[in-house]
């Protein structure tokens, strides 16, 4: 067993903890944390498995951003946490057989007689010059301009898709429109009268 | 002269368009313009429709007044626009142009509500039902066989009865399952020859146990349409809740589009399985006959009653398709077959007339009295001499009087029964006290007697409208009871026909 | 001699749609005038064929008026075949029916229904007319529903009574039956022979006499036999007999006229006249004829027992008709079908003369039928009087009236029959002779004799019938002394029927009798020493010793004898049997079918039970879709699971 | 690197054209006001017929790819999106009045309903196991986004937010299902993998991954059991969205079907007939009967949608060309039903009214004989009664199906047809039996009513004249 | 030596995990956002093994994808939470029942 493989099982170990919290624990804000430990510890497999970019972007992505993201909405919910726990053990024996199945059946086929070493050799490790970030950008700017021109379109449709759905002007709250207090002029503003000045008794 | 003319296309779609017009052009206060274009599109289409018989070559079996596309209407399914006639659809189509005529009449008055739509409707399905009864592609026929339904939904359901959702709901659903099992059975049909031509399935060779399903598919299709025991209880339901224009189209021409069917389809696409189930076929003739003679016998809604005896009398039309076989084995030879066929479908004919007669006697009650229960009446004849003799007329010929339409198919089909078995001839013939006793129980009870009531004493004897339509339905029942030559005429070439295809093993 | 024939028929059925279209239009008199002068043309007419056929010895006329359908090769025709029997019955008809139009003048002067009623006499005639003339069963199935229609209309003619209704329907219906038998009859004769044609049928009964068909299993009945008895039960119906007799009776209540044409003189007799036409055939079966003596003998004697009972003048004749009908089946039976149709020709004009007496009498006293409120009526109407006596005494068969003759060949001739319950026959067309004797002369003493019971208000008007009543009744009382001593000869015994009546020779008992018949005079004396003679003479003497003499017997008698006093009022039981055997049976199996087998299995549980059950279905399906999340994921992951099972696994 | 050109995107101009389209449309919204939001929808109408245009001058006969294979123009890529051109085009038009009176008249519909259309046309065009999955994911953003649009609505928000779940735990397993295949394969090109099929051997790990897809794929059409986002979406939407859901989306789930199945996994025919012969009889089944429990139009509709989707299964599992000619029709015959059904129901909507129960149809034909016949024909055309469309599309697959040897899964799909008909025919029954209770009088633009009606007429004369159409598909397949 | 196998079945295990949790959870939306998340992660491990055994950077490239698009659900996510979140007061997933039947 080399040393890969130790490293592997111990981040292994750390994502199944990490997924098995995220999917129990009471706190939606310990879910994310664990969840970031998740996501942590997968960019380390991945590095294993010689993917750098995407680990990085894995780390930079999700635990920089889209954990934030969550955490953020979290936060700002104001969720009653006492009633969010309550029930899960009753439902747990028909989830745990459920998910169990699942992964029995999974296991089956994905298992070592499918995908083992005998069926799958390891790659030779590429040489130190090789350089994954430049592979994939030479690929995704070149060859793979179209789904990359599309993603750029799904990160448009979920912005606008975002800011539409969350944005919103309360009719009554108060707040200041600058380029109509800049656009206003002096007659708008200022309205002289002419009063009759009173009669001195 | 009419040689070259598309009439068959014309007589579809003229009353389809015709009704279109009719929809279109009248709204409810103008009623009466409606009622007056329905009344000449009708005409006009029954006008059309008589070239049909007088052009009409006798002595052949071939299909005549033939029109088909030069290309297929649905290239992707070798689907043809095809229609054509011979001795068996032609009558029945005059008979459908001639009823409409008759519908339209009928709902002059009586229909107030939505006149444009009803009168739109029936002329829309008088141009289905003649497609049904033209249409040479099983494609073309099934369309035409289930659009059928659409008009008579909103009929029986826009100006019915009481308990019209019902009816109409049950007719709807029991029809159309019962087609679909067909439109199963076409596209089998189809994959098998590659064509929807009903002329080449009737040359298509089966093995038994194929022909038997596709059988039975239109079986179920077919009996209900019929209907037969015991797939006919929608009858009496939508009977009675249609208006007695649907009544009348209801009894008049689909009933006959189920028997239609066995002869178009059954018979000569699946001979040695009709050959094989014919039994079964003359059991549930039989059930007919019998049974339902005595259900009918307890009815207490005079529609029902004529209801149940029209299915006791189609009875008779399918033993006489179906007893060929049996005459067979037990003489040895076909002698008697085609007269049991010819029995039926003079039957048919004869049915459309009496039915329809019937049910428009009943509407003419209805529109006065607003009941069709027999309790409220008594004594009508006191107050409407004229009605009364059209109606015990009709009476008559609906109990098989002879000299009247109505003995000519049932005595053909007892003669040829008897060929066949004396027990099919005996339980036949049963009709003979059955049908006289449910139709004159209820003529006696309805209007001989004292005036029951109030309501019967202020009856008002037929007007000039229904004394046309009554005189007319009185003289073509005695004009096929008195001389049914010129009708079997038509249809001799086809039977003998058709009777060569139910022989010809396809196995 | 076509022309002729078409104009028989076709005069009365123009005067029966002039005044039934018309009839509203052209007025009652009108109406009965073109009636009238139709029957009587027709009745000229068959006068001159009867003549033309009898005496100048014209051949049999056979031929086809038009093609009625083609079918299978098959040619269904109306045409016309005329011999003696056709002559006769023609001449019968047309004559009976005249005088009835005639009567009728007089009898329906009030009713409102009068042109109606002319329309359906000619009608009637021009049925009758076409049923004997027939040369086919087609046509003589049409004649013979078609008179059933008219009887239909005419006992119903007074249709806001309750019983005219009821007794139609069941005489409907109980014809209908006997049709039922008849049609039958007809099928088996198309599939045997081939055709419907009479001249077909009957030259090919030698390849059809030995065949055989099963109609039970295991069973072989002779064809022949099978024919004939369906045919007869046809006759049973339309001739009344027992125990298809029930309607009879009942269709008293159809106007008087009526009575006396259709259910005395002729249409009744329908269905005598067919087994006589069918002779050739009936002849090939001794067990058809011993059916039809037996069932002859039945009627003839108990249906002759319940005119004793009966208090209603019509309902008297009417029983009495019944059993004269049985005679003229016996003899049927017996093969003497001359004598049968003999008794035929006479009955139908002495009956008709009874009728229309009785008619006569029933219009004097305001439609009053009831013989216990008349009473010494000949002091009031003379003539009726008188010719209703002639047609009782003919009735009873008194020497050298009509009656005689036939009956007493009749009997004789039953006598001389050798077949299968001949010698029960026998037995009861003797005592038959007593009790027509016996139940006849009650009616006349009570009616015409004896003490009077007349309503007082009835009598101050009662006087005699006008001219055109009276006239019929003397026209028919004439033939009904004459007409059997003139025609005894050649028609019960002669060879009058030759070509028309086929007998073997092993049944010609008429034959035998023919052998020591000397003249129908020496046959009158002869008469006074035999049996037949003083059984009618006794039963005279004892209807008089009772309601003349000793009017208080019968009273006691109907207690003494209480039990057989109610079986016969109660006419043995057959209508209430029938009332609840086959009408309320009928009813009973339509409600079992309706209620429990349409309603209930196919509608309720099959049709409704489906369609509830998709809802039923579909309501607990649709508790599937909780709403909830998980459950929709549950649902997608167990979908993937099982697909994993079932196509990875 | 190698052999890459981006020279040869003209098959792709109309994608090109349309998402320029859609950001000017974008950018011109913010600064339209929103009494004048109008102008949004006749640019956003006016991008689809641009787009119509450009693509009908792009059509070719030969299949051409693009994008380094990414991309592929075939006649059924033509087809279909000339489909979704006029479908969105119709929904941008039946939905115009809605919003306005339910004041969600913005300019991101339109932006959000382009998007998804690009998102169509990206899926249908895909060749690529990575361009369908980003074609699907940006219709489905599109989508949610969409059915929560109506902000203040529980149910909108609640129905957005179960399609987002379901959606995704669905395209999760869609992209595992990839992976699996990309594993077995080694290529994300639908042409390698097929040919990859051909001829390497581990079966199971394929269908492994093909129960996967198929998941997706299911769950985009709503067959069961992979259909319970659809009832809750179509009901809890506003009806616009709905509409929009309902109709052009079928067909991209159509292509994304076809382009996994047969142009993909063509070799694997055996494994997926199985499973879409499950979801088919499924789907038929329940669709028809749950639609019968429903008091809801939109939730009636949705059911038989579902159903519908059973009925197109049927076309595709034969394995054909002529089987997937025949679902393509009946997929375009159920868009056209569709479109007209919830055009109904937008149109006897109104401010303050949604006309969603099944009593709102009451004497329909009192108010409106025109509409009320507009419906029925819509009913009994979805019902599969000549002769209207939908018979000849029930009629086409089954025979298809019957062609192929199945024929008792013709006897099931006609036995949950009937089954199906009567809630058609339930409709009718409201419309034309039962007295008004509402008895106010229709109100709906000219434009609205004139396409109602066409498109209801539509279902009609293409139901006497399919002939056509059903041409077209075939060739759409074939070439 | 690190097998495929072995990455495929933490992948699976993710898989099951994020399936269990979506099951499991009944309270809080967020969290099945999460699980969504951990699904998409499990699903990236596999494409980042087989890219890694096959040789193929394509396998990378679809990774990349999805990370940006999970990117975009997620915001898209969020948002309708907040949306929810806004009208209902709650994200408690047992009360998201008024669609049912």
């Amino acid at each position: 067993m080399g040393t890969e493989k130790i490293l592997f099982y111990i981040f292994a170990t750390v994502v199944v903890f990490g997924a098995s919290m995220v999917i129990t624990v009471r706190n939606p804000v310990r879910a994310a944390l664990f969840l970031v430990l998740t996501f942590f510890a997968s960019s380390a497999i991945w590095l294993l498995l010689e993917a750098e970019f995407l680990a990085i972007v894995l780390v930079l992505v999700y635990v920089g951003a889209v954990m934030v993201l969550f955490l953020f909405v979290v936060m700002m919910l104001d969720i009653n946490l006492a009633r969010l726990k309550a029930g899960f053990i009753s439902y747990l024996p028909v989830g745990l057989g459920v998910a169990i199945t699942m992964l029995v059946i999974m296991v089956m086929i994905v298992g070592p007689q499918n995908f083992g070493l005998e069926e799958y050799l390891a790659p030779v490790r590429h040489v130190a010059s090789y350089d994954n970030t430049r592979e994939l950008g030479g690929l995704l700017y070149t060859v793979y301009v179209y789904p990359f021109e599309i993603a750029a379109v799904i990160l448009l449709v979920a912005i606008v898709a975002a800011i539409v759905l969350t944005l919103r002007r309360r009719p009554n709250t108060l707040h200041q429109k600058p380029e109509e207090q800049i656009a206003v002029k002096s007659v708008e503003r200022v309205r002289k009268v002419k009063m009759r000045a009173e009669e001195r008794k | 002269m009419f040689a070259d003319w598309p009439l068959l296309s014309l007589v579809i779609w003229l009353p389809i368009f015709g009704g279109m017009w009719v929809l279109l052009s009248g709204s409810n206060d103008r009623a009466q313009y409606a009622r007056l274009i329905a009344l000449l599109v009708s005409v006009v289409t029954f006008l059309v429709s008589i070239p049909l018989w007088t052009g009409f070559e006798r002595g052949t079996a071939a299909m005549q007044f033939v029109e088909k596309g030069e290309q297929a209407w649905i290239p992707a399914f070798n689907i043809y626009y095809h229609l054509g006639i011979d001795g068996i659809s032609m009558p029945l189509i005059l008979l459908t142009t001639f009823a409409t005529v008759l519908v339209v009449l009928a709902g002059w008055k009586s229909i107030t509500r939505r006149v444009a739509q009803y009168m739109a409707a029936f002329l829309i399905m008088e141009g289905l039902m003649i497609g049904v009864f033209a249409a040479l592609d099983a494609a073309l026929f099934y369309v035409f066989w289930e659009a059928m339904l659409i008009p008579m939904f909103l009929i029986i359901g826009i100006w019915g009865g009481e308990r019209r959702v019902y009816a109409t709901i049950k007719f709807f659903l029991y029809t159309f399952a019962g087609s679909v099992f067909m439109l199963v059975a076409l596209l089998y049909l189809y994959f098998q020859t590659g064509s929807f031509s009903i002329l080449d399935y009737h040359a298509y060779k089966m093995d038994l146990s194929v022909q038997i399903l596709i059988f039975l598919a239109f079986l179920v299709a077919f009996a209900v349409k019929v209907p037969m025991w015991p797939v006919h209880t929608w009858l009496p339901d939508a009977h009675v809740e249609a208006p007695t224009g649907g009544s009348v189209i209801l009894a008049a021409i689909m009933l006959k589009l189920g028997t239609y069917g066995f002869l178009r389809f059954s018979l000569p696409i699946t001979p040695d399985a009709s050959r094989e189930l014919d039994w079964l076929m003359i059991a549930l003739s039989l059930i007919a006959i019998v049974y339902i003679g005595f259900v009918a016998l307890v009815q207490t809604d005079m529609k029902k009653l004529i209801a149940y005896s029209s299915i006791s009398h189609m009875g008779f039309v399918t033993l006489g398709f179906f007893i060929a076989y049996r005459i067979y084995d037990n003489t040895g030879s076909y002698d008697g077959a085609v007269m049991g066929l010819e029995g039926g479908m003079v039957q048919m004919i004869s049915h459309g007339f009496i039915s329809a007669a019937m049910f428009l006697s009943i509407g003419v009650l209805y529109d006065r009295m607003h009941s069709r229960a027999i309790k409220d009446y008594g004594g009508v004849a006191n107050r409407m001499p004229i009605f009364v003799s059209f109606m015990v007329l009709f009476a008559m010929a609906n109990a098989g009087l002879p000299g009247t339409s109505g003995f000519v198919g049932e005595f053909m089909v007892i003669l040829s029964a008897f060929k066949a078995n004396f027990w099919y001839a005996f339980f036949a013939a049963l009709t003979l006290i059955l049908g006289a006793s449910y139709t004159l129980w209820m003529v006696k009870r309805v209007f001989f007697g004292e005036v029951a009531n109030d309501n019967v004493a202020k009856l008002e004897d037929i007007n000039k409208r229904e004394f046309i339509i009554m005189l007319v339905l009185a003289v073509m029942v005695l004009l096929i009871g008195l001389w049914p030559a010129p009708l079997i005429d038509v249809m001799e070439a086809t039977t003998q026909n058709l009777l060569q295809q139910m022989m010809t093993s396809k196995l | 001699m076509q022309s002729i024939y078409l104009w028989i028929v076709l005069a009365p059925l123009a005067g029966s749609v002039i005044a039934g279209l018309f009839g509203w239009k052209i007025g009652r008199a009108a109406s009965h005038w073109v009636t009238t002068l139709g029957v009587g043309i027709a009745c000229v007419l068959s006068l001159y064929v009867f003549k033309y056929m009898v005496f100048d010895g014209g051949e049999p006329y056979n031929a086809s008026v038009y093609t009625w359908m083609v079918s299978d090769g098959i040619r269904f025709e109306i045409g016309f075949m005329v011999d003696k029997l056709t002559a006769m019955m023609m001449a019968v008809v047309t004559f009976v029916s005249l005088m009835v139009h005639i009567y009728t003048i007089g009898y329906m002067h009030d009713d409102p229904g009068y042109q109606r009623f002319f329309s359906y006499i000619s009608l009637f005639t021009f049925s009758m007319l076409m049923l004997v003339m027939s040369n086919n069963f087609l046509q003589l199935f049409f004649g013979w529903e078609a008179v059933g229609l008219v009887s239909y209309l005419l006992i119903g003619f007074w249709f806001k009574r309750e019983s005219a209704i009821y007794a139609n329907l069941k005489a409907f219906l109980v014809n209908r039956v006997g049709d039922f038998g008849f049609l039958l009859g007809i099928a088996a004769i198309l599939m045997y022979f081939g055709s419907l044609d009479y001249a077909t049928v009957f030259a090919n009964t030698d390849s059809v006499r030995d065949q055989t068909m099963q109609i039970f299993n295991g069973s072989e009945w002779s064809v022949i036999t099978v024919i004939c008895i369906l045919l007869f039960i046809g006759a049973m119906g339309k001739s009344a007999q027992v125990p298809l007799h029930v309607w009879l009776p009942d269709s008293m209540e159809g106007p008087t006229p009526i009575s006396a044409l259709i259910h005395a003189a002729t249409m009744v007799t329908a269905g005598i006249f067919m087994v006589a036409r069918m002779s050739p055939l009936f002849e090939l079966s001794e067990t058809a004829l011993s059916f039809v003596m037996v069932i002859g003998a039945i009627t003839a004697f108990f249906m002759g027992l319940l005119g004793l009972v009966q208090n209603d003048i019509k309902r008297v004749i009417a029983y009495s008709t019944l059993s004269q009908l049985g005679y003229m089946t016996v003899a049927l039976g017996a093969s003497a079908y001359a004598a049968g149709i003999f008794h035929l020709m006479t009955h139908a004009f002495f009956k008709a003369l009874l009728f229309l007496g009785a008619g006569s009498v029933i219009i004097a006293l305001h439609h009053e039928q009831d013989i216990r409120k008349m009473g010494n009526l000949r002091k009031y109407m003379p003539i009726t009087w008188i010719t209703f006596l002639i047609g009782t005494l003919a009735l009873i068969g008194t020497p050298f009236f009509a009656g005689f003759y036939s009956k007493d060949s009749i009997i004789e001739a039953v006598g001389h029959s050798t077949i299968a319950g001949s010698s029960f026959a026998y037995v009861s067309v003797l005592l038959g002779v007593f009790i027509t004797a016996l139940y006849s002369f009650r009616l006349y003493f009570i009616v015409f004799h004896g003490e009077e019971n007349i309503d007082p208000h009835a009598r101050e008007h009662l006087h005699e019938s006008p001219w055109v009543v009276t006239v019929p009744l003397i026209l028919l009382a004439i033939p009904s002394v004459f007409i059997g001593y003139m025609y005894v000869d050649s028609m019960a015994f002669g060879d009058f029927f030759k070509g028309a009546i086929f007998v073997a020779p092993e049944h010609d008992v008429l034959g035998q009798l023919a052998e020591e018949f000397h003249g129908a005079f020496a046959m009158t004396l002869h008469a006074f020493g035999t049996l037949p003679f003083w059984f009618a003479a006794s039963g005279v003497f004892v209807a008089w010793f009772l309601y003349m003499k000793r009017p208080d017997i019968p009273a006691m008698l109907k207690e003494r004898l209480s039990m057989v006093y109610s079986i016969l009022i109660n006419k043995y039981g057959f209508d209430r049997f029938n009332e609840v055997f086959f009408a309320g049976g009928g009813r009973a199996i339509g409600s079992l079918f309706w209620k429990v087998g349409d309603q209930k299995l196919i509608d309720g549980v099959v049709v409704n039970g489906s369609a509830q059950t998709v809802g039923v279905v579909a309501g607990l399906m649709r508790h599937l879709q909780t709403g909830y999340l998980y459950t929709y994921a549950f649902a997608m992951i167990l979908g993937v699971l099982v697909l994993l099972g079932i196509f990875v696994l | 690197m190698t052999n890459f050109q981006l020279a040869n995107v003209t098959p792709a101009a109309p994608e090109i054209f349309l998402l320029g389209a859609i950001c000017l449309v974008l950018v011109i919204d913010l600064f339209v006001a929103d009494k004048n939001r109008i102008i949004t929808y006749f640019l956003a109408q006016l991008s689809l017929l641009m787009t119509l245009v450009i693509t009908l001058f792009t059509i070719s006969n030969d299949t051409q790819l693009a994008f380094s294979n990414l991309f592929v123009r075939d006649g059924m890529a033509d087809v279909l999106k000339i489909a979704i051109y006029l479908a969105t085009f119709v929904v941008f038009l039946y939905a115009k009045d809605y919003l306005r009176d339910r004041d969600i008249f913005k300019g991101e519909f339109y932006t959000l309903g382009l998007f998804g259309v690009l998102g169509m046309m990206i899926l249908i065009s895909a060749h690529h196991l990575l361009t369908i999955y980003l074609g699907l994911e940006l219709l489905s953003l599109s989508m949610y986004a969409m059915v929560a649009l109506q902000r203040d609505s529980r149910s909108s928000s609640e129905a957005a937010m179960k399609y987002f779940v379901l959606g995704a735990i669905a395209s999760g397993m869609l992209l595992y299902g990839m992976s699996i295949i990309y594993g077995v394969t080694g290529s994300l090109e639908l042409a390698n993998v097929a040919s990859k099929i051909g001829n390497q051997v581990p079966g199971v790990l394929l269908s492994f991954g093909l129960v996967f897809m198929i998941v997706g794929i299911a769950f985009k059409l709503g067959a069961v059991p992979f259909h319970m986002w659809l009832p809750d979406v179509y009901q809890g939407a506003p009806t616009a969205v709905t509409l929009y859901i309902s109709s052009a989306p079928k067909l991209a789930a159509f292509a994304m079907m076809i382009r996994l199945l047969v142009d993909g996994m063509m070799g694997l025919h055996e494994h997926w007939q199985g499973i879409l012969v499950i979801l088919a009889v499924l789907s038929m089944g329940l669709g028809n009967l749950l639609a019968i429990a429903q008091g809801n139009i939109k939730r009636m509709l949705a059911y038989s949608a579902i159903s519908h989707v059973g009925f197109l299964l049927l076309g595709v599992l034969t394995g054909t060309d002529e089987g997937f000619a025949t679902s393509m029709f009946y997929t375009l015959a159920y868009v056209l039903m569709s479109l007209g059904g919830f055009g109904m129901v937008i149109m006897l909507s109104r401010r303050g009214f949604e006309a969603e129960n099944l009593d709102d149809y009451k004497g329909l034909n009192e108010r409106s004989p025109w509409y009320a016949f507009m419906m029925l024909i819509l009913m009994f055309s979805m019902a599969g009664v000549p002769p209207f469309l939908g018979f000849w599309a029930k009629l086409a697959v089954l025979e298809q199906v019957i062609n192929n040897g199945m024929l008792w899964l013709a006897i099931v799909g006609v036995i949950s047809s009937i089954i199906g008909a009567f809630y058609y025919l339930r409709i009718i029954k409201l419309m034309y039996f039962d007295k008004a209770e509402d008895t106010s009088p229709l109100s709906s633009s000219p434009d609205m009513q004139v396409m109602i009606s066409f498109n209801s007429l539509a279902v009609l004369g293409l139901g006497l004249f399919p002939g056509g159409l059903m041409a077209l598909c075939i060739n759409a397949i074939a070439g | 030596m690190i097998a495929l196998s072995d990455v495929l079945i933490l992948g699976a295990i993710l898989f099951s995990l994020s399936v269990a949790g979506i099951f499991l959870n009944r309270k809080n939306v967020i969290i099945l956002l999460m699980a969504i998340e951990l699904m998409l992660l499990a699903v990236n491990m596999n494409f980042i093994a087989f890219a890694y055994f096959l040789d193929d950077i394509a396998g990378q490239i679809f990774v990349f994808f999805i990370l940006t698009v999970a990117a975009a659900e997620a915001a898209i996510g969020l948002a309708i939470l907040v949306v929810l979140f806004r009208n209902r007061h709650s994200i408690d997933v047992e009360d998201l029942d008024s669609l049912k039947g």
